[in-house]
């Protein structure tokens, strides 16, 4: 039973309040009409599935209904980090800089307050950014 | 191989069961052999059975990171079932269930599979539009399968409540009476213990790190305990393909998430049919020990931790306690969760892939038990051959480019 | 935000209205009077329901105009005017609750889209489709842990703090406007589940519903 | 009816207080603060029940959870039976009624014992595997006698009378045992203030102090307990639950906690005045941190019939001689391999009953209790075992040879010892098995000869639980594992140990390690020796097992069933790993660690399920219209969670129409005269932005750059797979605004969709999305009187041309602000009507007012399912299953296929599998029959005469009579059917009977749409 930290509601709430979305960073093909079949059915149903670090799409359902991101292993299940959507995590399989970073870390700093009011969406749309949605 | 019976019982028994045989070796890995099988479970020992006494194919090694049986094998809810909705996901089950009616006697194992009827419920209109659909498409199938009201459920299982009282009362169900359980340890040990016999090397607590590959073509795997070759590689290894898929550069579309099912204390035989719910999402059978074996639902989120969320559990026994209020009082003893490699249309994955020579057989998800003898079978065919069996050839990869999917998601929702 | 159609949902005059709970008031009555009842259940029907959502700081100006209220800015906040009549709750970054005395949610909306002109909003009327259930009394806190998960010791949930949460296997708005009050604000077509569910819940401390 | 074994005084048991109760039918009397166990105890009852797989008689073994053997059917009354109650852990109360669970005729003169004696050598572990395979026919008949062997207790057959529930808490600090750990830990954490709850299993708060014979403080250890309940339970922070299980440890530190409020008062939950109670409670309890202070458990010695009734664990006998005044024998034998377990002889010593001997596996046992029981002239066989105990139904004697523990051998003379009773103990196991439900390794250590929990985020083991064993150093670790666990929750707590209570030091002498006890003969030929009491496993069939090449404890653990009982293990585990470790000559941590799986101990069903059963097992979602229907006589219809009417029966001439009727009728005054429909479940949500329009034309398959103010437009909704999701209507009510209608059932999953794409691809898009579904009533009125029956009650023109087919209009309508909508299921002239659903019910009952002159008859979904299936209109998931594209619906005319934004699910219609021409196609089908209302769910193939498995093409999606055309009709998918019409096709049926029907347009009543228009 997950106690995960909503970067929106700010505070730690129960799993029940919430329901998995699948992997994070997803992105649809700009130009859908120009990938190949194989690019599409990449898109629709091919996904990461690592014994390890997995960043992660969620919803607070019956909480705020945001989307935002969770960083956790998935054998451990421990929460490694909760991110808003256009944000990047900061610890990766790559980086994951051993079991002392792993405990503790909750939120990623930064980000913004409201996600689909301007000036914050110029900021997701920004070209730096591109990888960062979904 | 020393033959099972009951009358070796009784002459073991009168010299103290002091010459019972090892049941397969402990042998050392060879430097090659023709075939490998990645992953020692049922599927995995099935593969290398059917190898050696359909296709006479014997230099067979089962690779096996921990204890043979060990994963999935050990931890499902033991249906065995065929109902399915798809023509090809049918096909596939009723092969594995023809194989099943004899398979205790092929393997002088007896594997205790229990044709004692498994019920589908429907609790809706729509339940029962689904329930006629996929019960017409097995008769014309050749699959046994009838639709039942509620009043027949009510005959065949008279303690569950059947009543118009209940939230979502039972409308009427699905019965295919071929359909049962069985003992999920002893169908691995057993299928271990026929290929041992006919000189396959299980080769336990020896884990593959990569794939050796030259040219496109799989010439052998890098194990813990050293390199070994083969030409031909059969991946069978349940939730942990995807991480095997990745060590070879394939990629494949399966999630790996926990399944959980736990079992009440032994009671005194109360429930003698299989009974599902895919409405109120329970279901529930009781062992031959007197445990009523319940499964509970898949959680939705990534996992190789063999446990899932609490809450999952809940819903069960809320479902299981619904269907029969008079469990209330009994009690629930053991839980415990499985890694289940779940594809997008809740069909496996039977493929040859773009390495040449490597061949996965996974995306199983909650259903992979009672296919155990015909993925088995159909699999060794096509290591065999080297190309994929007629009623392999629909759960090739491909489907997930073209959009081919055999999507039983549809209309037989949970395919336990 | 111009080019939305504002409507007016309430009748002039008063053609027989019946709230979220009618039907369960009609069907399972009240419980008997209790002389010592732990916990004291009141409807609070027919008030002014609306979701408010965009830009914290552009509403916070409109808010204040014409509520004379601030818009909670933190999450999970609740404020409240002197009477406690009106009251404004943070729901997400971008979403709040204002619930008002009933009747006075229309002119609210127009005075609100006035003040927010041409910036991106919008303002939604629920008040047919939903209802305040408050619950007082001392098991009113036992009775909300049997329901919901949130953590509703009073260090973790203060005096002026609403959260969105799990409510049996409803959902619910759940509020604490004062010391010994529990607000929950809860959906029309739940409205029934919730109720016997609080009775169910509140039997063994003994319950009365004022009406 | 003398309680033969109760001394005259100790013990924390009430003797003024007497309980009646019976056992096997027959009456006792014991005394208030007895568990069962201690009663049955007191009474010199010795067999109380018989195995699982030999049938032998079994006496009670233990004091607590660990208790194999005495598993009881309890209550008086049917619907009050809880099977496999461990009678260690049940509370005596006045009345109780309790059976073995196994015993036939009875558990004293039991038949099947006989078959065990003479069978039993036939039944080594995994017989089954290897017999009933010949004749395979005789199968399920084996199977059926060996069924009839099955279970322990019994289901019962009624209801349960009880209720249940769930209390959700949340703490700094949970601590698990109240023991002096516990107790120690408790108190640290409660003194900085942090939010603390403690938990106990036993009836009382103090674990091993309630029966221990040392002094705190310079008095009984009890008083110390009581001090320190005291100040917990003063303090506003902290939760004291006795009779409290934490039975599962969760992620993140979320531990289930089983409160057993009644079950020590009743076969049933009391009632206090009419305020009923629950008979348990499951608390869901989220903790910052975790202190572990569940003790340990004493392993039993494995010697040869160490199952016979009289053979104890020696910490049984010393609790129950100083906690319950029971001293469970005459004469006593102790077998033992530490000084802790001196205690029983003393204890027994003290009571006045003779201790025959101690025997001591150790070559030169010393410390303070060996002393002492030197002192007391005990007699003391060192570096010696019992090795076998003698006797039948009760113990006899015990067989004592010296023996090398090293070796696996026995290296003297056996002498026989006459007693009755047999204490052993060979070490301790700490009692981790919370600690590995996360999934966490236990680590074994050789300086403890145990396992102790691995790291656990957030949880501190103390005392016991920790391989620590003298009270003073358990308190001390309780102490400091409290103090950790408060920093670690966040709390500033004074990091200095705080001041521990005085407890004399003991010195102990070190213990050896011994499992099996070694027999003359060898373990396959030696009387059986058991390792797991309740499934009957025995050293010998472990090493049958590891001869037979199951080598991880995980194979042996399921080919012998050790540690699968109710106890799981709790005694045996450790005992057959090392049983296993000594075959396979591999030390207990090369053999496998033991892992343990939630429960601790089991929970009736009844508790996990709590509230979410009977009434409120799932929610019931009401219309506003609800009670009128219900008054009315409707039927109903799950659809989701929604009750919705489906059908109106009326009652002529005392006799209630069937479906069949009612729907014919209900469907001919829709076509002929005019019907109304509660449409309130139908999903809506309120689009309010400049981008709104945008966002529609994204997310639906068709165009809605054009819909003007006023109008309305009907959309399919894809998944990015091009596969039918959802459909509905949706409305232009201004430039920026829109209010769309989604299926009853697809509401909450499209909105969540809808904000999915928002969220996350498309955050640029100003638009916002509300739910208003319950804010609204809607009312359908249609059929050709339905213009006139509304113009009676609205202030809207309603002429044809002025408010058109797909217009909406906003007014009143019954004095109530209304929007109508001209939109229809139904293919007549319709009009939805959307109000405020406060006053619904008002707008309902003048609709009906008015609507007596044109008989204005209520439908349910069943008529509304007829109607709309007569004109061609889908439902989505019965018409389409997730592998429907909108082309194979037929419906291009909803594509936009030059819309510039690629929308969702256009992609996937040119992908090869979706482009292919035989995909399955929505058509219509004609029975050449007109009687035959085809089979919904009927499969269809073009040729009849094959034989299975048949070619299936197709299958019927809907089908119903007509009462409008007079004949069934039926909606289905075939293969290429859209080129098909005209074509036959057959539906072999279960019955024999093969339908032939034609293929045709799905459009059955009005092909042109004139209706609806008019």
């Amino acid at each position: 039973m997950f106690h995960i930290y909503c970067p929106y509601c700010e505070e730690h709430r129960e799993e029940e309040e919430f329901h998995p979305k699948g992997q994070a960073h997803i992105q649809r093909p700009e130009d859908p009409e120009a990938c190949s079949d194989e690019a599409w059915g990449d898109y629709l149903f091919f996904r990461d599935n690592p014994r390890g670090v997995h960043h992660e799409l969620w919803v607070h359902a019956v909480g705020c209904r945001k989307f935002f991101n969770i960083t956790r292993h998935t054998v451990s299940y421990e929460i490694l980090e909760t991110y808003k959507m256009g944000e990047q995590p900061t610890i990766t399989a790559q980086n994951l800089p051993g079991k002392d970073k792993q405990s503790g870390v909750q939120a990623a700093s930064g980000g913004w307050q409201t996600v689909g009011a301007r000036p914050e969406s110029e900021a997701l749309n920004d070209a730096s950014n591109q990888g960062a949605r979904v | 191989m020393q033959r099972y019976s009951g009358f070796g019982l009784v002459k073991h028994a009168l010299s103290h069961h002091e010459n019972w045989q090892r049941q397969w070796r402990n042998p050392t890995p060879k430097k090659e052999y023709d075939v490998i099988i990645v992953g020692g479970g049922g599927h995995g020992l099935a593969t290398a059975y059917y190898l050696a006494k359909e296709h006479g194919i014997t230099n067979v090694a089962v690779i096996e990171k921990g204890w043979l049986g060990g994963g999935n094998t050990a931890r499902n809810t033991t249906i065995v079932r065929s109902n399915y909705l798809w023509d090809e996901a049918a096909a596939l089950y009723e092969h594995s269930m023809k194989l099943w009616e004899g398979l205790s006697q092929d393997l002088n194992y007896n594997v205790m599979f229990s044709q004692r009827g498994v019920l589908n419920l429907g609790h809706t209109l729509q339940d029962m539009r689904d329930i006629q659909r996929r019960v017409n498409a097995n008769r014309l199938n050749g699959i046994d399968s009838e639709v039942l009201d509620a009043k027949g459920v009510q005959e065949l299982v008279p303690i569950m409540d059947c009543s118009k009282n209940a939230r979502y009362p039972v409308m009427g169900a699905s019965w295919q009476p071929r359909a049962g359980v069985a003992r999920h340890d002893a169908v691995a040990w057993g299928f271990a213990r026929g290929a041992d016999a006919r000189g396959v090397d299980i080769l336990q607590q020896t884990e593959v790190t990569g794939f050796k590959i030259l040219d496109g073509r799989v010439v052998g795997v890098h194990t813990n305990r050293g390199d070994i070759g083969a030409k031909t590689v059969g991946c069978v290894a349940a939730g942990n393909s995807g991480v095997l898929a990745k060590m070879a550069g394939i990629k494949l579309p399966l999630e790996s998430h926990p399944l959980q099912a736990l079992v009440s204390e032994p009671l005194k035989p109360i429930l003698d049919t299989v009974v599902m719910s895919n409405h109120v999402h329970g279901y529930i059978s009781q062992s031959d020990k007197g445990d009523l074996v319940i499964g509970a639902g898949i959680d939705g989120y990534l996992g190789y931790g063999q446990r899932g969320s609490y809450s999952t559990v809940e819903h069960t026994l809320q479902a299981i306690v619904e269907m029969f209020p008079i469990f209330s009082r009994v009690r629930m003893n053991r839980q415990w969760g499985g890694i289940v490699d779940t594809c997008p249309d809740a069909c496996p994955i039977l493929s040859a892939t773009s390495v040449k020579g490597l061949f996965f057989n996974c995306g199983w998800g909650t259903g992979g038990f009672k296919a155990t003898p015909g993925s088995g079978h159909v699999f060794a065919a096509s290591l065999a051959k080297g190309e994929m069996h007629p009623i392999a050839a629909p759960f090739s990869i491909d489907r997930f480019n073209t959009g081919a999917l055999v999507d039983e998601h549809g209309a037989a929702g949970v395919a336990h | 935000m111009s080019d939305v159609r504002e409507f007016n949902t309430r009748p002039a005059g008063s053609p027989g209205a019946e709230s979220p709970l009618a039907w369960s008031f009609q069907r399972q009555g009240t419980p008997p009077r209790e002389a010592k009842p732990g916990v004291t259940l009141r409807e609070k029907a027919f008030l002014g329901h609306l979701v408010l959502r965009g830009g914290a700081i552009v509403l916070d100006e409109a808010v204040r105009e014409t509520l004379g209220l601030a818009l909670p800015a933190r999450p999970n906040a609740l404020v409240q005017d002197a009477s406690g009549e009106r009251s404004i709750q943070w729901l997400a970054p971008d979403e709040w609750l204002v619930i008002v005395p009933g009747g006075e949610e229309f002119a609210l909306e127009s005075q609100l889209r006035q003040a927010l002109g041409q910036a991106h909003f919008s303002i939604v009327n629920v008040s047919g489709g939903q209802t305040v259930l408050t619950l007082r009394g001392e098991n009113a806190r036992e009775v909300l842990m049997k329901s919901t998960p949130y953590d509703i010791h009073p260090q973790a949930f203060p005096v002026g703090k609403g959260v969105s949460t799990v409510f049996a296997k409803a959902t619910v708005v759940l509020r604490r406007p004062a010391e010994d009050t529990w607000e929950l604000v809860i959906r029309r077509s739940f409205a029934d589940y919730c109720y016997r569910w609080l009775l169910d819940a509140a039997a063994e401390y003994g319950v009365i519903v004022e009406r | 009816m003398s309680q033969v074994n109760r001394l005259s005084q100790g013990g924390r048991i009430d003797r003024s207080h007497q309980l009646h109760f019976t056992f096997n039918g027959k009456p006792y009397v014991g005394y208030a603060g007895d568990t069962l166990a201690s009663a049955l105890l007191a009474n010199g009852v010795d067999i109380v029940n018989r195995s699982f797989k030999y049938s032998r008689p079994r006496g009670i073994v233990a004091a607590g959870a660990e208790e194999p053997n005495a598993v009881v059917q309890l209550g008086a009354s049917e619907a009050a039976q809880v099977p496999n109650v461990r009678a260690t852990q049940q509370a005596l109360y006045e009345g109780l009624t309790a059976r073995s669970t196994n015993g036939w005729p009875n558990v004293q003169r039991d038949l099947m014992g006989m078959v065990g004696k003479l069978g039993g050598t036939f039944m080594p572990p995994g017989f089954y595997y290897k017999t009933f395979m010949a004749p395979a026919s005789l199968w399920m008949t084996y199977e059926k006698y060996i069924r009839k062997g099955a279970g322990l207790g019994r289901s019962p057959a009624e209801p349960d009378p009880d209720i249940y529930d769930h209390l959700n808490q949340h703490c700094d600090v949970l601590v698990i045992g109240a023991g002096p750990a516990g107790l120690a830990a408790a108190r640290t954490a409660a003194r900085s203030g942090a939010r603390v709850i403690l938990c106990d299993e036993q009836e009382t708060m103090g674990g091993s102090l309630l029966g221990s014979r040392e002094r705190i403080d310079e008095a009984p250890a009890a008083k110390w307990v009581d001090r320190v309940l005291d100040e917990l339970g003063s303090r506003d922070n902290v939760t004291l639950l006795p009779r409290t299980t934490a039975n599962g440890y969760h992620d993140h530190n979320f531990v289930t906690l089983h409160e057993r409020r009644t079950e020590h008062l009743a076969d049933s939950a009391p009632t206090f005045g009419s305020r009923r109670q629950v008979r348990s409670r499951l608390h869901r309890v989220r903790a910052r941190q975790v202190v572990l202070a569940t003790g340990a458990h004493e392993r039993p010695l494995v010697y040869a019939n160490n199952d016979v009734p009289g053979n104890l664990l020696a910490g049984a006998v010393s609790t129950y001689i100083r906690r319950y005044g029971v001293v469970p024998g005459r004469k006593l034998v102790l077998s033992a391999t530490n000084d802790h377990a001196y205690r029983a002889a003393l204890d027994w010593h003290e009571a006045g009953r003779e201790v025959v001997a101690i025997v001591d596996a150790r070559a030169n046992p010393k410390g303070d209790l060996v002393a002492k029981a030197q002192s007391l002239g005990i007699r003391i066989i060192t570096q010696s075992a019992v090795i076998e105990a003698k006797g039948a139904e009760r113990v006899s004697g015990a067989r004592v040879a010296k023996i090398d523990a090293k070796l696996f051998s026995v290296i003297g003379k056996v002498e026989e010892l006459a007693c009755d009773t047999l204490a052993s103990s060979g070490g301790y196991s700490p009692v981790i098995h919370l600690a590995s439900h996360t999934g966490t390794r236990p680590t074994w250590r050789d300086d403890i000869l145990g396992f102790v929990p691995g790291e656990v985020k957030g949880l501190t083991p103390a005392g016991g639980a920790h391989g620590i064993y003298a009270l003073n150093d358990v308190i001390r670790d309780g102490a400091e594992a409290g103090v950790r666990a408060t920093q670690a929750a966040g709390i500033d707590a004074d990091t200095d140990t705080p001041a521990l209570p005085k407890v004399a030091a003991r010195q102990d002498g070190e213990a050896c390690a011994l499992y099996q006890v070694p027999h003359e003969k060898q373990t396959m030929r030696a009387p059986k020796q058991f390792v797991d009491l309740q499934n009957d496993v025995t050293a010998a069939g472990i090493e049958l097992a590891t001869r037979e090449g199951f080598e991880s404890i995980e194979h042996v653990k399921r080919y012998t069933a050790m540690g699968f009982g109710t106890d799981q293990g709790k005694l045996g585990n450790i005992n057959g790993m090392a049983i296993a470790a000594r075959c396979l000559k591999r030390s207990i941590p090369e053999v496998g660690t033991t892992v343990f799986r939630p429960n601790y101990t089991p929970v009736t069903f009844g508790a996990i399920v709590g509230r979410h059963c009977r009434d409120l097992f799932d929610p019931e979602r009401y219309t506003a219209l609800h009670q009128w229907h219900v008054e009315h006589g409707a039927e109903f219809e799950d659809v989701g969670q929604w009750k919705r009417p489906w059908y109106f029966p009326r009652t002529v001439n005392g006799k209630q129409e069937s479906m069949h009727e009612a729907v014919a009728r209900e469907c001919l005054a829709v076509r002929e005269g005019v019907g109304i429909l509660d449409a309130s479940t139908l999903g809506k949500i309120d689009i309010q932005g400049p981008d709104a329009r945008e966002f529609l034309g994204r997310v639906y398959t068709n165009k809605w750059a054009k819909l003007a103010p006023g109008r309305v437009r009907y959309g399919l909704m894809c998944k990015d797979d091009g596969m039918l999701m959802d459909d509905g209507t949706t409305s232009c009510l201004g430039e920026n605004h829109f209010l769309m209608t989604t299926t009853t059932g697809g509401a909450a999953g499209v909105l969540e969709w809808l904000e999915l794409w928002h969220q996350t691809e498309w955050p640029e898009l100003q638009v916002y999305f509300n739910s208003v579904t319950d804010h609204w009533a809607t009312m359908t009125v249609t059929g050709p009187d339905a213009r006139k029956l509304l113009a009676e009650v609205t202030d809207i023109d309603l002429d044809k041309e002025q408010f058109k087919f797909m217009d909406w209009r906003e007014g009143t309508v019954a004095g109530v602000p209304a929007r109508v909508f001209r939109i229809s299921f139904t293919g007549e002239l319709a009009f939805e009507i959307n109000v405020q659903a406060n006053y619904a019910m008002h707008v309902w009952k003048t609709l009906f007012e008015h609507g007596k002159k044109y008989d204005l008859t209520p439908y349910g979904t069943e008529t509304m399912h007829v109607l709309r299936a007569e004109k061609g209109l889908i439902i989505v998931d019965q018409d389409t299953d997730g592998s429907v594209t909108p082309e194979d619906l037929g419906m291009q005319w909803a594509i936009g296929y030059d819309k510039p934004f690629s929308w969702i699910g256009k992609r996937a219609l040119s992908r090869p599998d979706t482009r292919r021409t035989d995909r399955k196609q929505f058509v219509g089908l004609k029975p050449k029959d007109p009687k035959v209302v085809l089979e919904e769910g009927a499969q269809i193939v073009f040729d009849p005469k094959q034989s299975i498995p048949m070619v299936m093409v197709g299958h019927v999606t809907s089908s119903y009579y007509s009462p409008s055309l007079g004949h069934g009709f039926a909606l289905a998918v075939v293969k290429g059917g859209h080129e098909r019409m005209g074509d036959t096709v057959y539906l072999p049926m279960a019955d024999g009977m093969v339908h032939e029907a034609e293929i045709v347009s799905p459009v059955f009543v009005d092909p042109k749409g004139e209706r609806q228009h008019v």
